[in-house]
């Protein structure tokens, strides 16, 4: 089988770092490739080490509430630099303040966002949700 | 930069800084320091840290202090009178953004203009340097109780300069505390230097006659640190802002969740910070801060309350000074004031209810106790000499040697070889020391420990229990037990 | 009636008493023993009371239970159903109207109609005997876990025919548990001949193979009732419902608020309920039940959670078999679902999270287990003495001479001369003790305790400090302090 | 001073007798003279007590939720009794469940009483609206 890649990483100045590593671990055990470029990550960084290892979707998290600030535009800059098509997930704690899911989904969606999940997800929803996008369901 | 050592920074030396400082953000032009001495000295001791806190430790209760920080001043103002009036809060926070945090003060300047926008706070804290000094002072006189700064800033000197200026007589953090838990790619020489600034500003107003309360952050990543760990970063923190001339100290505690643990570490971290502090002959104010379960909270906002519940109580019986508080909304976002309230409002009445009462002294406490002595002590004599004598020179290498490691922390300055792992009763043992100088009776304590944990649980250690670990409070238990 | 003794009815007497009792109101005719014991036995043990209890005693954990009832049978199962698998409840309860308590059928049917009129719930609880066998069998079939009926019915002959062959396998109550707090004008000598008579139900079922649990009703009036007079009655309802023949009992006790009297209570009646059953030989499967603080509320919600958390805490460290829990709306109403439910996810989550923690033993436990043995022995020995060995006779004798006295009891059978006061760590104490006897070591500690009270808060002992007392915890207190 | 008499007690089937005994030492405290029925109190018992001790109001309290079943219909009695304008003070716990109080207030007006009070109100609140209703105020 494939090894599909995926980049990981806590966008903006956000340093949460504890559901990062345990993200790497789970997405690994599933046997995904994971470039982890940890926290405070920017919107570059991001492409720039995805066009490098071809990677086939971004998890991004962002914990501390600038979500909203710091996403947008991602995919713009995707698609400007060649990679329109990867897959962009993102998840955390994305918005300040305790809201209404429906509406931040509604809100990462608009801004190009394939999988927006809400606090707590577990690494399962999103492997689930992974090799369903990627056509690798059995 | 000079070599970093710890030693009290020139006058001069330190005037010279400031010019700079003040120069990175227009408002650092608002900060006139004989001002500022007069305007601090204008705020009577109820509403300053030290004064409150002096009377509780006199009178023995612990005060109750919530986190807040919202992108405008009417809003943050809102937000701390009702902390005050309906919450009860003894002690009130600027809670600071993230990009201010990162001296990002352009991107922090757009979240404010926003939240003005958006009609709702679009940053996660108080962006105390883009309102500078006049404006934020609106929010000091508009409460009757003091308002510490509390953030996660690796550089905070143009913060601390504005915050003290404007009237907030206590501010969080320092070197190690608010590098390794909140930066990625920050030096340990740097940000002991800017912090060895920021106690030398504190020292500056002491002489004064201007107290201001400093405040070690003690929960580090919040995450199954283990007390000896953070015991040693905020005495190494307090040693290093006594010698530039701060007088009155807070030395904090994350809530592990073993009730027995809690109460030992804290009464460990008392004892360790006095006797450090006299080696040294420092003429410091201390007290003790116990900070609510710091790591992932459960969703469900009943199971949060019995989570900050159990915070309470544990303060409580280990007398803390003062009891930072969680809200219900933690595990989602930055809490209404409602909810922000309600967490204190819980607090208060397990406070209250247990302020007579005491858990009664017994060997399991004494052993635990004795057992956190003499692991920080160990650490704390290797950063030592390993700095030949000088706490700034040893933090900086006993972290590049793995001598001080916290968990899950995402500093590239830190080893990361340290895990953690609770033991059969909940309390945070080492699952691996790393690097970390144990006694070797210490280190068969903990083996032991949580070797009884792997027999109940009929598992081997490993990071699976860890990661069971980390999610446990969020999924309803202490300890994350298989199946 | 015959002479009131505590002794087991003779079975043709109590079928005669039966053809009575069941034809009070038309649904007694529902009742059919062959058919309820056939009914009984196809309820598998996970769904039987005693079967849960024994798993919980083996397994060493605390379950949980809330209260809850409601006017209709599709309501009452919406409610339980929530609460099973939202609330996460171990063991369900379908609780009683006052009305129905009262055996006031005609005005619970009122109640009943009013209630689909209103579309809501006009009465306090679940009317078992206006339902019938039948349709109250409706509820049990839609839960998987087991429920017990809990009211307060001084004449429950009735209710508890028709509740046991409905399916309920547990039976709350007691014949001076569920008079002295629960009515104003019945005798002693009817209630407990009323309650031999469930308890000889109780028997007889046992006999056919069908186990239902019995719990004396361990809080009484719920308001600052020292442990040891919930102790006594608690024991003598112990020894009188094993004459009759019941083998699965559960003793309570309601939180008083200091926890080192709350465990050392839990322990101490644990210890002599044993002792007690022992000395009649009666072969009695014991288990014990904590009850969260049972007198006034603070009416803000998130002050009740830490009400509720604290009282979770106590239950864990007293290993309680089960604690009843209470509800964040309790200062206010009966609860919504939702509320009943925040009640038992937030016990749920202090239990978990204290599962595998112990509170360290001290000699201030031992000496409070000590202190509670002695007064209730003292108590229980003056009872028998004067029934002359009968601890039926006992009872109604020591009713009338004030040796058992609840505080603030509504019945005229009470002398009511009892005075309760908390001490200054706010363990519940004697301000008068009436006619109980007890010894004078213990009543000196008694004395020095509130003394000391008193000292501190430069005040003379006097009701007033009851009064603030009773307020005390619904103010955010435990101890109700002058100022 | 006149010594006004009141008549106090817990309706229909409720045994809440904790904060009956509160209001007695705070009314008699506070220089009425209370007569006392305890819980468990009958509309007519209420009426008796009242005509016998020619009171100049009735302290009614419910705890136990069912305080609007209990309560109908009694001023109507009152009158035919011929103490129709007796005050009537209701309070506690009137209805079954967490209520909004002024919905509450508004039917127990409808019924004829005089003041009602939520949960928790203390007797001191009660005194003074006596003493105001009672023609006393200084
Ligand atoms: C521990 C913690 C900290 C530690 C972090 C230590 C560290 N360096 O890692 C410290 C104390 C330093 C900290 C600091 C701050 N924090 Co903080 N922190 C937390 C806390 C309590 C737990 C986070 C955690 O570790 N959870 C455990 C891990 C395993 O879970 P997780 O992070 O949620 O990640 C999992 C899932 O979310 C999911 N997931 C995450 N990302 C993605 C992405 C994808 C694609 C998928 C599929 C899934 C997924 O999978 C992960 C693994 O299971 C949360 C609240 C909570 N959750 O209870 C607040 C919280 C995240 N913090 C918050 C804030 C505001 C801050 C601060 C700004 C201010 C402050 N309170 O001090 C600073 C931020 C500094 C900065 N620049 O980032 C807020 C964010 C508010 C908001 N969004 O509205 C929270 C929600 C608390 C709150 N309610 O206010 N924090
Ligand atoms: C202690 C208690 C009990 C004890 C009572 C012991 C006794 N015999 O006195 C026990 C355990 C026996 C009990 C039984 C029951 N209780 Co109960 N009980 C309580 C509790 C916890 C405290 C009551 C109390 O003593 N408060 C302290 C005193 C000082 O305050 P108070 O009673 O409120 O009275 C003060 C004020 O309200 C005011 N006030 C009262 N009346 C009046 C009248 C006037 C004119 C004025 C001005 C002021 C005023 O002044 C008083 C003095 O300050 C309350 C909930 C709470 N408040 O926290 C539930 C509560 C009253 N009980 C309730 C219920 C339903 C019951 C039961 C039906 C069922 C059960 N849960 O077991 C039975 C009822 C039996 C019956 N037939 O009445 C409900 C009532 C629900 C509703 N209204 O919707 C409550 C609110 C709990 C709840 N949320 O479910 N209970």
């Amino acid at each position: 089988m494939k090894k599909y890649t995926l980049v990981l990483g806590v966008i903006g100045m956000d340093v949460h770092a504890v559901g990062n590593k345990i993200l790497e671990y789970a997405f690994t055990n599933a046997g995904f490739k994971v470039v982890n470029l940890g926290v405070m990550v920017s919107q570059a960084e991001f492409i720039d080490a995805a066009i490098e290892t071809a990677a086939d979707a971004m998890m991004i998290s962002s914990l501390y509430g600038h979500g909203e600030l710091d996403c947008r535009g991602l995919r713009g800059k995707c698609i400007e630099a060649g990679i329109g098509n990867i897959l962009l997930y993102v998840g955390g704690n994305l918005v300040v303040g305790k809201a209404s899911f429906a509406e931040v989904e509604q809100k990462f969606k608009a801004m190009g966002f394939d999988r927006i999940y809400p606090p707590g997800t577990a690494p399962e929803t999103a492997i689930r949700d992974l090799k369903e996008d990627l056509g690798l369901m059995t | 930069m000079a070599e970093l050592q710890n030693q009290r920074i020139e006058t001069e030396e330190f005037f010279d800084m400031r010019r700079e400082v003040l120069e990175a953000w227009p408002t650092g032009a608002e900060v006139n320091l004989d001002e500022a001495v007069a305007y601090q000295k204008s705020i009577p001791p109820p509403k300053r840290f030290s004064g409150v806190l002096d009377s509780a430790l006199a009178a023995g209760g612990t005060l109750i202090q919530p986190r807040a920080g919202v992108a405008l001043v009417e809003q943050q103002i809102a937000l701390l009178k009702y902390l005050e009036e309906k919450g009860g809060a003894d002690l009130l926070p600027a809670t600071v953004d993230s990009y201010t945090r990162q001296n990002q003060y352009r991107e922090a300047g757009k979240g404010i203009e926003e939240s003005f926008a958006a009609g709702r706070s679009m940053l996660n804290g108080f962006p105390i340097v883009n309102h500078g000094v006049n404006e934020s002072r609106r929010v000091i006189e508009a409460v009757s109780i003091p308002v510490q700064v509390r953030h996660g800033t690796p550089d905070a000197r143009l913060l601390a300069e504005i915050s003290i200026a404007a009237g907030f007589t206590a501010f969080e953090g320092g070197g190690i505390s608010y590098n390794i838990p909140y930066a990625k790619d920050i030096s340990l020489e740097a940000t002991i230097n800017y912090w060895q600034y920021v106690d030398r500003l504190t020292g500056w107003y002491e002489e004064q006659g201007v107290t201001i309360n400093r405040e070690p952050f003690g929960p580090l990543t919040g995450t199954l640190v283990p007390p000896c760990i953070s015991h040693a970063v905020a005495i190494i923190e307090t040693l290093l802002a006594a010698e530039q001339g701060a007088r009155n100290i807070s030395v904090g505690y994350g809530q592990c969740g073993n009730l027995i643990q809690d109460v030992a570490a804290l009464k460990a971290l008392n004892i360790l910070a006095r006797e450090y502090l006299e080696r040294y002959n420092y003429q410091v104010a201390l007290s003790t801060v116990f900070h609510q379960w710091m790591g992932g909270f459960p969703a469900d906002e009943a199971k949060a309350f019995a989570v900050i519940a159990w915070g309470a109580a544990a303060a409580a019986f280990a007398k803390a000074t003062k009891v930072i508080v969680k809200t219900p909304h933690e595990a989602f976002g930055v809490p209404t004031k409602e909810a922000n309230g309600d967490g204190l409002k819980a607090t208060r009445q397990i406070l209250n209810m247990l302020r007579d009462q005491v858990l009664p002294e017994s060997d399991e406490i004494d052993a635990e106790v004795a057992v956190n002595l003499a692991e920080t002590r160990s650490i704390l004599e290797k950063v030592v000499e390993l700095g030949e004598g000088d706490w700034a020179k040893g933090a900086v290498r006993a972290f590049a040697a793995g001598i001080l490691d916290i968990p899950f922390a995402p500093s590239r300055v830190n080893r990361g070889k340290v895990m953690p792992v609770r033991d059969d009763k909940g309390a945070v043992r080492f699952l691996d020391n790393g690097n970390i100088p144990l006694p070797r009776d210490v280190l068969e304590y903990h083996r032991e420990k949580v070797a009884a944990r792997a027999k109940t649980e009929r598992r081997p250690v490993s990071f699976q229990m860890v990661i069971d670990d980390i999610y446990a409070i969020s999924k309803g238990m202490l300890v994350g037990r298989p199946g």
